[in-house]
């Protein structure tokens, strides 16, 4: 797909976010990135860092996360802006760091410090890489009381929400769905912001609400295009980032269509899905006209088998089949 | 370089933290102090005779036997023993207690009452100094039993390689709760740890204040100077059962009676007052006006604690995030 | 309390987990345990484990919880039945043992491997013990697939359902909740049986349900008590397991009543009671006939000040309050 | 005790691995094998010097670089290839894949995707040993990079002081990804960080099969007399880039053509195979024979591959739990 740059620039999320990285350390001296091989970019995202601001602000580090996601928290204390890159498979090792020191710190010393830290967390599911790289446990960093959750489901709102997340002063998971991040969207030269905490509907509808999280917020869309055209007019409502949650417009949707389908790429169990059908449950009670639909990935580890995998996850069809139920 | 001022403030400090201790043993049996209370009785001369060797802008943190080392560092009293008794006026307005002292205007990043999980913000602190161009310098303070954390190997590891400026300050005092670090840690020193990470490793009597601050010092200078990281461990003993209100521990192959008696002769503060004495740097009036002003100080904090209100039931949700969000 | 032993015999849930311990250790020498300071039996469950069994099978380890809980598995897969003790809190740096091993292996490996592994974890809120040692994070262990999810709130309970769990070939991750660690209950002499999996109605009522785990289990009874006094019989379900969780029993009781309130003392992002929630929304939808009422921890980490911290959980009279909400 | 059958017996096995390798890579360029693959190749000696100094019912675990130690344990590449191809003939039923092969009927208890991970598994193996009262001697293996991983250390320190039957084997090909282990770790041979644990540490030469086997004898032999672990390194190299289909990483500091040409000079099976020919050990036609042989079983074990049926949908909930709950 070639573009004329000054018309439409249609750039792929791995690329959104690289110019978000690039913007951000080029506007602030004090932000850097630490991760594993990041100087070479074989993974993308931190493609060309290297070359533009060096090995002391595009550091290359040891394999010990637990030592660099802590030692992030520690240069942030101090004043400086880490960006971490990993994946949620590798922050397994660094808990301890990620939980007891990022999400603690702020609030049992009174609020003595701030800590913007970017862990930018991949997801490599939906690629035969099996029960060890398929980890997708946003949920828990959305349990554990100081994270803010982010997680963007295509380019335009992927740059804005980590230039955001790179200004915010508090620690930031920032969820990289790896099975959209090839895909283009427009994006444009000129500075433009999302703010934390606000979602978006990313498809009208009146019939029945379509909650849905990242790399299913596509999937959603395919099932709403093919709802459409047997008369159901599905909403598909991106939250965009989890904490803050915007639990007011999911509210407002819902009591516009009075059906909920939620879909989520985690494991259904204390799922993102979960915690969004419960607040409805709670809080849009009366506006429900049906059942809430939660979809999610199965409750069992990712298998490698390519005849297997897919069928843990929500697909286009699933999600229009929990549609159908809703209104059935 | 240890001039008599220096040597003073050493038995001052010191003495602060005995009795600021010994208060804190009197404020646990009164059930005025909740929850868990670690005692650094016993070990005054390590983190003295460390933190004497810094800067008032250099890093410090520390682990859950943590009134030691604030007080070293020449963190205030008063609203330390505010914290400890859950006040609004605690240096963490009574969010964090006895395990979570920090004081971040004055270097002190904070108690950790999770084992080694300190020691990677210490790095990171440090690894800040470098990014940031000056040459301030970053001591964790963790015990024997943690130097068994992954965290440890991994920290040190980082700060060897990239040379930063940290001081690794093992406090051993020969026990985790009831195990003898003999039975739990493969080598004769924590010291000799240093070899795996081709740093200086160096063992010192930690019950000698100036023996620390000797060699605390070498190791600053050398981390300032941007040769790297070093190793000390300083041989110490604890007087009392692992934490306050537990009560006594007795246990073969636990400690016994005569080995406490014996540590106790060599005393650190009775050793730094016989030295100051025999070589006149201070007469034994002096000394007595040093320690009848130390306890007036504990005895001011204890009646600023006592007269301090409780947080406001409001308080809870404050100091999560530093870009507040609404919570539940 | 005294009890003549052959009536009615009273103990506390310690006791029993002690019990359970001893008796399965007795029948079966592949069972033993590991953790900290154990030999010494301080924390309660383990005592005189040492004494009768030696240090063999009672395993004091060194302060290396990645390590000796993934130790854990590999002895499990070569034909022991490990008990490991430890607490939710230092749960963070093992984390990596836990979930990419412990969880993950039996699957991915295709089925190749039983691991019979009981973790059993304590939980130290609501004793001051601040932010680091008061985590409840079972529900991320009920989110990551491989782990079954053991909560008694009793002692009766409680002994059944240890030695249930160390029978059993998957992992388990037991709930220790030090609330209720000291209550006493009748425990027979005799030997008797709560298979994993099946709630229990600890209180029969027709005009609400409440869902309620571990130490809420007795808050719930005392607000079902003084609603009584009003005239709502008010339903306490516990559901001893989370997973499996015994879905029928709750949507029974919720299919009686219309009403239903959950109680839990984990965050309430994701959380237990949210899954609980969810799955009520979706298959019990059309029983309900008032929102649900969600009752957890506050989004914040637990404070110190003995001002503060029981603002966090929920109470006899937030939980009764709750109820009556639901039949406003 | 090396006679002329264990010679050809290694040469068999390395060329085992190495035609086994070679199939891979042009399975993965012809998209037969997806997800992630990473080559043994370069590195037989290692593996196969230490498997066959180990006993059938001796343990070993492994990492991402995962084909070679299964074979060089005696593994069927039958079952091996057709889990790379995700069938239901693989060895762990196609729910591992290439990462995650494992043979529990001899000893091989699993590689592992998780840096780390596996080698507390080992650990709790030799611990399985010492509690069962037999000899069976645990050998995990791990890469440069994985030594810089908190498990490594509390590993080796928990080994130690229990004086666990474990022989720790670093693969050091010298770089981790893109990254030089000059750069990543602070010592400068693998095999110094035994000084940490008391424990003998030897640097061997990773191209020659008879210093690994040599070597590896004699850490085994210290082990299953009690006298507790060792380190290996066997320093070596890998002729592929990182990761099979990642495509070739070109960048300074990372190596060059003329590295990994001067390396494939002093390759393993042809140092052994002069060796054999030189000491007349084996002729040409001999060595002929032999590799003929193993390029046919490669052959049919495609074939075994290619023929066998994809997992039934079915499948996809078994495997997860022992005993057996439902899952959704
Ligand atoms: C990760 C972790 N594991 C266990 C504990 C419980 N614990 C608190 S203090 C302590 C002993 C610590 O020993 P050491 O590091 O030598 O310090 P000391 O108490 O002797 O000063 C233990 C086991 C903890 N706080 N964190
Ligand atoms: C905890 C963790 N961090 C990062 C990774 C990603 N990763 C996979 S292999 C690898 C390099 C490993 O290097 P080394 O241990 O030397 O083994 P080698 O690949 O050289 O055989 C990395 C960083 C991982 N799998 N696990
Ligand atoms: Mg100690
Ligand atoms: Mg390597």
């Amino acid at each position: 797909m070639t573009q004329t740059q000054t018309d439409t620039r249609n750039i792929t999320l791995t690329q959104a976010l690289n110019e978000a990285m690039r913007e951000e350390m080029r506007q602030d001296e004090r932000v850097f990135i630490m991760g594993e091989d990041i100087q070479s970019g074989v993974y993308g995202a931190s493609g060309g860092l290297f070359a533009e601001f060096g090995g002391e602000r595009v550091r290359d580090c040891p394999l010990s996360e637990n030592a660099f996601m802590g030692a992030a928290v520690g240069a942030a204390a101090v004043g400086m802006r880490p960006i971490v890159e990993s994946a949620f498979c590798f922050m397994w090792v660094a808990m301890d760091s990620l939980v007891s020191q990022a999400s603690k710190m702020r609030y049992m010393f009174g609020g003595q410090v701030d800590l913007p830290i970017v862990y930018r967390a991949s997801m490599y599911y939906g690629g035969s890489m099996a029960a060890h790289h398929s980890d997708r446990s946003y949920p828990l960093f959305m349990h554990i009381p100081g994270f803010k959750v982010v997680f963007p489901s295509n380019a335009y709102d992927g740059k804005a929400l980590l230039r955001a997340a790179i200004q915010e002063d508090d620690p930031v998971i920032f969820c990289e769905d790896r099975t959209i991040l090839g895909a283009r969207t427009h994006v444009p030269e000129e500075d433009y912001s999302i703010p934390l905490g606000v979602a978006d509907i990313k498809r009208e509808g009146t019939d029945a609400t379509i909650v849905a999280i990242g790399g299913m917020v596509p999937r959603a869309l395919a099932a709403a295009e093919a709802l459409a055209s047997e008369g159901i007019s599905a909403e598909v409502l991106d939250p965009r980032t989890l904490v803050p949650l915007d639990k007011e417009a999911i509210l407002k949707s819902v009591a516009k269509t009075g059906r909920l389908v939620v879909v989520d790429m985690a494991h259904k169990t204390c799922s993102a899905a979960s915690e969004i059908a419960a607040i409805v449950s709670m809080e849009g009670f009366w506006d429900l006209q049906a059942p809430i639909q939660r979809l999610g990935t199965v409750n069992v580890h990712i298998p490698f088998s390519p005849a297997l995998e897919p069928l843990c996850y929500a697909t286009d069809e699933s999600i229009a089949e929990a549609v159908r139920t809703t209104l059935a | 370089m240890l001039d008599n001022t220096m040597l003073m403030e050493m038995l001052r400090r010191m003495m602060r933290i005995r009795h600021f201790e010994e208060a804190v043993i009197n404020l646990v049996e009164r059930g005025e102090i909740v929850g868990a209370a670690h005692s650094y009785i016993g070990e005054e001369a390590v983190a003295v005779g460390a933190c004497m060797a810094l800067r008032d802008d250099d890093w410090i943190t520390g682990n859950h036997r943590s009134h030691g080392h604030p007080i070293a560092k020449g963190g205030d009293v008063r609203t330390a023993m505010a914290e400890l008794l859950g006040k609004s006026t605690g240096i963490c307005k009574g969010k964090g207690g006895s395990m979570h002292l920090a004081d971040f205007s004055i270097g002190i990043l904070g108690e950790s009452g999770i084992l080694g999980s300190a020691i990677p913000t210490a790095v990171g602190a440090a690894l800040g100094s470098q990014l940031q161009g000056n040459d301030r310098v970053a001591v964790p303070f963790f015990g024997d039993g943690a130097s068994n954390e992954g965290a440890f190997h991994e920290s040190i590891n980082l700060a060897a390689v990239w040379k930063l400026p940290v001081v690794f300050l093992c406090e051993n005092n020969q026990y985790a709760v009831t195990s003898s670090f003999k039975q739990m840690v493969a080598v004769e020193n924590i010291a000799d740890r240093a070899a795996a990470y081709a740093i200086p490793g160096v063992l010192v009597d930690g019950q000698d204040v100036i023996a620390m601050y000797e060699a605390v010092t070498e190791a600053v200078a050398r981390a300032r100077s941007g040769q790297g990281p070093s190793l000390v461990e300083g041989r110490t003993y604890r007087y009392q059962d692992h934490s306050l209100g537990l009560g006594r521990i007795v246990r073969d192959p636990y400690r016994d009676d005569a080995e406490v008696e014996e540590w106790k002769l060599r005393d650190p503060i009775d050793i730094h007052k016989a030295r100051l004495l025999e070589q006149s740097i201070a007469t034994q009036d002096e000394i007595d006006q040093v320690e009848n002003k130390v306890k007036e100080q504990i005895e001011e904090a204890i009646t600023f604690a006592r007269e301090s209100p409780y947080p406001e039931p409001s308080e809870l949700f404050e100091d999560m995030f530093a870009n507040k969000i609404p919570l539940e």
